[in-house]
């Protein structure tokens, strides 16, 4: 028998949160197999020495006992929330990004899984990513709602239409392992999984630098200049529109007094809706880009603008990637 | 059981006509709050839907007729007064008097109704219909206003105003739904008040029709302000 | 006795039946109703596990496979679990335990019968139309504007039966709250009666709220309204919470009255009253309420807010503590009990085994750092399918073959019964218990193909399923013997406490000739076994 | 179902009637309280307080309605506690739901 030679207990860790995910489940996993072994040894024991020897026979009745039944409440109880606060410290760890992640970003569409990378590069299905650097993947749908997991890596999120969610990990151990959908999305919900190839930092560049550059899409700065963002967002004081700083995370004035955070996804309704939250001091008359731009340009351009941030203000068309 | 046993409108399982007047009550107030919770997920949707679009729920509630759901409110409270009454007759075993106050009730449900069939040809032909022709309308002034308030995308208003019409439909057409039930049941009603059948003990169809026409009517004491009232305000 | 009317010869005809008044005959068609959606469910739970046996997609087409699971869990859910120990336990034994003659509104109850067949109907009807293929969560927008299955018609069927499961709760919280016999105080009530109070909680609170998103879905596909359009602002998030709201309790509607099931089951085979009655009862209560609290924790993943997440999960650990109580009050009370290995006690002790293993693995799911990684993996259907069949219906077998001489008068074969009882032990456990490590492997729930890695899991569980199957068909054949040639038996074959066993066996159309005066506690073994020496 | 029926019945078996007068004033209040709703809708107070009023009346009509038309002045603490508990659910329901929904943020960002 072929497949009892490699009979897998527990997936592969190669993320850094897979061992403390692993950790609280064997600590789970411990006091789960002690409670039922209990129990079950108590029933049984009991269940045999106090089996029933002649029909004319009775139990014994006993007092509930307070101590006995807070006893049995107030362990379970403390167990629990041992259980509960380490749950919620691991979630957290999980579900927020280190600030150093490198954004990469994934569409889920009925039934495949397209993945861009920061340089530019797209993939479907099959995502290659370098280990030991923190990886935040950003994240949307174009139908249904999807679920992108990474068993080696133990993380999970949901990928829902007309938002973004958020997913990030950092590899530890160079192989190739499952990416699954695991939220139900319809007929071919089983086929919509693919392969994370985790590589040493030399190789993953190895590889960027062996991609064809035909495979890539349009950069985020070619974008900018043909859909002519760059007309009136070139970035002097007399431009029509607001000057494309700090916007990553950044605080932001708006027509209405109000103050947001300029996160992505404040930056997608400003290409798509862009009359919906106006910049203070500037008029709406930015045409609507929805319908004109697809899912990964968007990407390709937000990716662009905080390149933008990150060279400077000043620099009306910064260098692009290379 | 044997005391009762020839009692008229005893069911053979109940003791006494209090307990089985009091099953009847109690019964029926869980299937009001059974009722509760049913439209309490329309209302969570509202209420999700009015905090995140607040402003353009406001314009697309102006387009509601407000003479049109005040009158029906008034109408609701008169027939809850002639059910309320109707009740009390049965508890006092006049049964001519039942019978007038049911079909008065009658009445002002079909009133309620008809109002409400005007109200919904009228947002058919305004084109406030959800689907591919709704279509809102907003004058300069509100637009105006929704431009002070930072919406200035037209898509987005339609679309928003069509989640608010969405609600709209879902919530004041199940209530019309649940008035037609309960227009059923009065003329299920009224010939057993006719025969004389209730009395100050056998008078539970009647409590219990009036406890769930009562509640149709909390339900549209709520419906009215939080769909017909928004956005009144503005420019006040 | 012989020739004494019971409620099975006191008419006859399918009239007779078919527009019965009785609770005790409405019970009897619902078992007949829910034994027939079991089979169904079961014939699509063996299509998919013939499946699974081989890695590749090859027995069936994938969108036959999605019908497949989600029809398993729309009928199992909806018209076999839900209704299963409620509405015919329940309904048969509610009225004969607090000595009452029937429920409140015995025309009520039927009515919540027909209810739930006419939804069945539909759901039938669904599956000629090509099934249904949104899994039995109809998340949207999928089940809104993607799917291309007979949505609409199970929604439909759904949202009717809900109205049984209102109705019926209805009827019992009346009945529980003013036809109990002249001392049957509250705390001198079975412990049943307590598990079916909290299930009817429940129905009425819980039930309308699926009923009403079930609707807005429906409205959405049918006639256009955007309640969870994403393009109208609309939130699928929403749709969850509102879809949990009721179907996280609604694992309590199945699970509590299977707990209470238990508490007779072991009172009566130790011979002795449950240890901390009252702790059990308001556990019971406890679950039911804190069950509301909890639905969250299905969307830990879903892009709920962290902070809701902290707050579901926190709750969600404490609804481990009633359960706990429960557990250890149930085995206290073996200790010095008279144990009988009879069958129902069998079966009770294999529920108390699976369902510490579903509970405390629910307790894990509760964690929300481990869900993230076996969030919609098998680890989740193994798990709720302790709960649901581990202890569910293994608390509904027992409580069959306990209140079965009670129905029919007549006993089954203790061999075959206790044969049946080993079958779905080692079955279910075989079925189930891979699924725990194939998911935390990773492998997700729905799937029709997966990695080969996985194999030997899935097959172990196909095997599992097969001994699981025979272990359910045996007491078909066996009780259908026992109804025309089993022996016949007394008022009370296991010696038990508790009014049902002061009735005959069947009991008669009434449930007894005088309304019974109450003055001893539930589970008084004591007074028994005085009466037993004076005798 | 014959007029004996009413002969033998005790004439006030435990069932309390409420007095006409009551009844008229409860609608009058109902009547009035609409009124005031409608007329504060027109009137801005800042859309907080507006809400804040026009809850605050509905929640007190239908208070009246369910006090007075629905008898629950008089009826069983069972029913009362039902009363309660069909309020406090519902509260259970907007409370976990909403809160989620402020921590969350408005869903969609697509117009």
């Amino acid at each position: 028998m072929n497949i009892l030679k490699n009979l897998p207990l527990f997936p592969e860790q190669a993320s850094t949160v897979a061992g403390q995910v692993d950790a609280l489940y064997f600590f789970a996993l411990a006091i789960t197999a002690f409670f039922t072994i209990l129990i079950a040894t108590l029933v049984v024991v009991f269940a045999i020495k106090f089996k029933r020897k002649s029909d004319a026979e009775f139990g014994v009745p006993e007092k509930t006992s307070l101590p006995l039944e807070i006893t049995w409440s107030v362990i379970p109880l403390i167990i629990v929330m041992v259980l509960f606060v380490w749950g919620a410290k691991l979630y957290i760890t999980i579900m927020r990004p280190p600030a150093d992640a490198v954004e990469y970003h994934a569409v889920g569409k009925q039934w495949m899984w397209k993945f861009q990378h920061p340089e530019g590069n797209r993939e479907i299905n099959d995502l290659h990513v370098p280990a030991g650097q923190p990886i935040k993947i950003t994240m949307t749908s174009e139908d249904v709602i999807h679920s992108l997991f990474f068993p080696a890596f133990r993380v999970k999120t949901d990928v829902l239409p007309g938002r973004y969610t958020q997913l990030w990990f950092e590899a530890t151990k160079p192989g190739t392992y499952h990416i699954f959908c695991a939220e139900y999305c319809g007929a071919e919900h089983s086929r919509m999984i693919g392969k994370v190839h985790v590589m040493a930092p030399a190789d993953y560049e190895a590889w960027l630098a062996g991609r064809e550059p035909g495979k890539k899409l349009a950069s985020g700065e070619e974008l900018f200049q043909t859909l002519a963002c760059v007309t009136c967002h070139a970035g002097d004081a007399t431009a029509r529109g607001p000057l494309l700083a700090n916007l990553d995370g950044g605080e932001v004035q708006l027509n209405s007094g109000r103050t947001l955070v300029r996160d992505d996804d404040y930056l997608r309704e400003s290409i798509l809706n862009p009359t919906a939250k106006v910049v203070a001091g500037y008029t709406p008359l930015m045409p609507s880009y929805d319908g004109q731009v697809t899912e990964e340009q968007i990407i390709e351009l937000l990716k662009y603008l905080k390149q933008i941030n990150q060279v400077g203000p000043q620099a009306g068309a910064p260098t692009g990637s290379p | 059981m044997s005391s009762s046993a020839h009692a008229p409108n005893l069911a053979h399982h109940f003791e006494s006509y209090e307990q089985q007047r009091e099953s009847a009550s109690l019964g029926m107030w869980l299937f009001v709050a059974q009722e509760i919770m049913f439209f309490g997920g329309l209302f969570t949707a509202y209420l999700v839907y009015r905090i995140n679009n607040p402003e353009i729920f406001k314009m697309a509630s102006s387009e509601l007729n407000i003479y049109q759901g005040g009158i029906n409110t008034a109408v609701l409270i008169l027939s809850s007064l002639t059910m309320a009454l109707a009740v009390r007759e049965a508890q006092l075993g006049r049964s001519k008097r039942i019978v007038a106050l049911l079909v008065a009730t009658f009445i002002l449900g079909g009133v309620f109704v008809g109002i409400k069939y005007f109200e919904y040809s009228a947002k058919f032909e305004h084109h406030l219909v959800p689907g591919e022709h709704f279509d809102l309308h907003l004058n300069a002034e509100e637009l105006a206003y929704l431009e002070k308030v930072g919406i200035t995308d037209q898509a987005k208003i339609q679309s928003r105003a069509q989640m608010f019409f969405s609600i709209y439909f879902a919530m004041t057409g199940l209530h019309a739904l649940h008035m037609l039930v309960g227009m059923a049941l009065i003329i299920w009603l009224i010939p057993k008040a006719w025969r004389g059948v209730f009395n100050a003990d056998y008078h539970n169809p009647v409590e219990c029709f009036g406890l769930y026409w009562h509640f149709v009517d909390i339900v549209w004491i709520f419906l009215f302000p939080l769909l017909y009232l928004l956005g009144r305000n503005i420019g006040a | 006795m012989e020739n004494q009317k019971n409620y099975l010869n006191a008419s006859y005809g399918w009239k007779s039946w078919l527009l019965t008044l009785d609770h005790k005959r409405i019970g009897v068609l619902y078992l007949i109703s829910i034994t027939f959606y079991f089979l169904l469910g079961a014939v699509f739970a063996a299509f998919i596990r013939l499946e699974l046996a081989t890695p590749a997609g090859d027995l069936v087409q994938p969108a036959t496979y999605n019908r497949l699971f989600t029809n398993h869990g729309v009928i199992m859910i909806f018209f076999f679990l839900v209704p299963s120990i409620p509405a015919f336990l329940g309904n048969f034994l509610l009225p004969l335990m607090i000595g009452a003659r029937d429920v409140a509104f015995p025309r009520l109850n039927l009515a919540s019968w027909y209810i739930l067949n006419i939804g069945a109907v539909f759901a039938v009807w669904s599956l000629a139309q090509g099934g249904v293929d949104t899994g039995w969560t109809f998340y949207t927008p999928f089940s809104t504007a993607f799917s291309n299955g007979a949505v609409m018609t199970a929604a439909v069927g759904v949202f009717i039966t809900g109205f049984s499961s209102i109705l019926t709760g209805v009827n019992f919280l009346v009945t529980i709250h003013r036809m109990r016999a002249p001392g049957m105080t509250w705390f001198r009530l079975p412990l049943f009666i307590w598990g079916l109070y909290a299930t009817s909680l429940i129905f009425v609170l819980g039930t309308p709220v699926l009923a009403v998103t079930i609707l807005m879905v429906a409205l959405e596909r049918g006639l256009g309204l955007g309640i969870f359009n994403p393009a109208l602002g609309g939130d699928p998030v929403l749709f969850q919470h509102l879809f949990w709201f009721y179907s996280h309790p609604a694992v309590y509607i199945m699970i509590l009255p299977g707990m209470g099931v238990i508490s007779e089951i072991v009172a009566a085979f130790a011979r002795k009253r449950v240890f901390g009655y009252k702790f059990v009862a308001y556990a019971s209560l406890g679950i039911a309420v804190l069950g509301f609290f909890v639905w969250g924790h299905h969307l830990f993943v879903s892009s709920q807010s962290a902070y809701a997440g902290i707050v579901f999960s926190v709750l969600t650990m404490l609804v481990a503590i009633p359960s706990a109580i429960k557990t250890f009050n149930w085995t206290a009370t073996l200790y010095k009990g008279s144990v009988s290995w009879e069958t129902p006690m069998l079966y009770a002790i294999g529920f108390m085994g699976l369902f510490a293993i579903g509970g405390l693995t629910g307790v894990m799911l509760a964690i929300m750092g481990f869900d993230i990684h076996v969030h919609d993996t098998y680890f989740v259907v193994a798990h709720f399918h302790y709960i649901m069949v581990g202890g569910a219906i293994m608390a509904y077998m027992g409580g069959l073959h306990y209140w079965w001489p009670k129905m029919f008068g007549r006993m089954y074969s203790p061999f075959w019964s206790k044969l049946s009882a080993l079958l779905v032990f080692v079955g279910f456990n075989l079925t189930f218990f891979p699924q725990f490590i194939v998911g935390y492997l990773g492998m997700p729930r729905r799937y029709h193909a997966y990695p080969e890695e996985f194999q030997v899991f899935n097959v172990l569980s196909s095997a599992g399923a097969t001994v699981l199957g025979a272990g359910y068909l045996l007491p078909m054949v066996y009780f259908a013997y026992s109804l025309f040639a089993g022996q016949k038996v007394g008022k009370n074959p296991w010696g038990a406490v508790g009014l049902e066993w002061e009735t005959e066996s069947p009991p008669p159309p009434l449930n007894f000739d005088e309304i019974p005066t109450v003055d001893f506690d539930a589970y008084d073994y004591v007074g028994k076994a005085k009466e037993a020496q004076v005798v | 179902m014959s007029s004996e029926a009413h002969a033998d019945s005790h004439a006030h078996s435990s069932v309390h009637v409420e007095s006409l007068g009551v009844y008229f004033a409860i609608f009058g209040a109902l009547i009035i309280l609409t009124g005031i709703t409608a007329w504060v809708a027109f009137h801005d107070y800042g859309q907080a307080l507006n809400d804040l009023i026009a809850i605050g009346i509905a929640v007190t009509k239908a208070s009246l309605v369910v006090l007075f038309f629905m008898h629950v002045r008089h009826s069983t603490k069972v029913v009362k506690m039902v009363v309660v508990s069909g309020v406090v659910w519902l509260l259970v329901l907007f409370a976990f739901v909403l809160g989620d929904v402020f921590a969350r943020g408005p869903y969609s960002v697509i117009g």
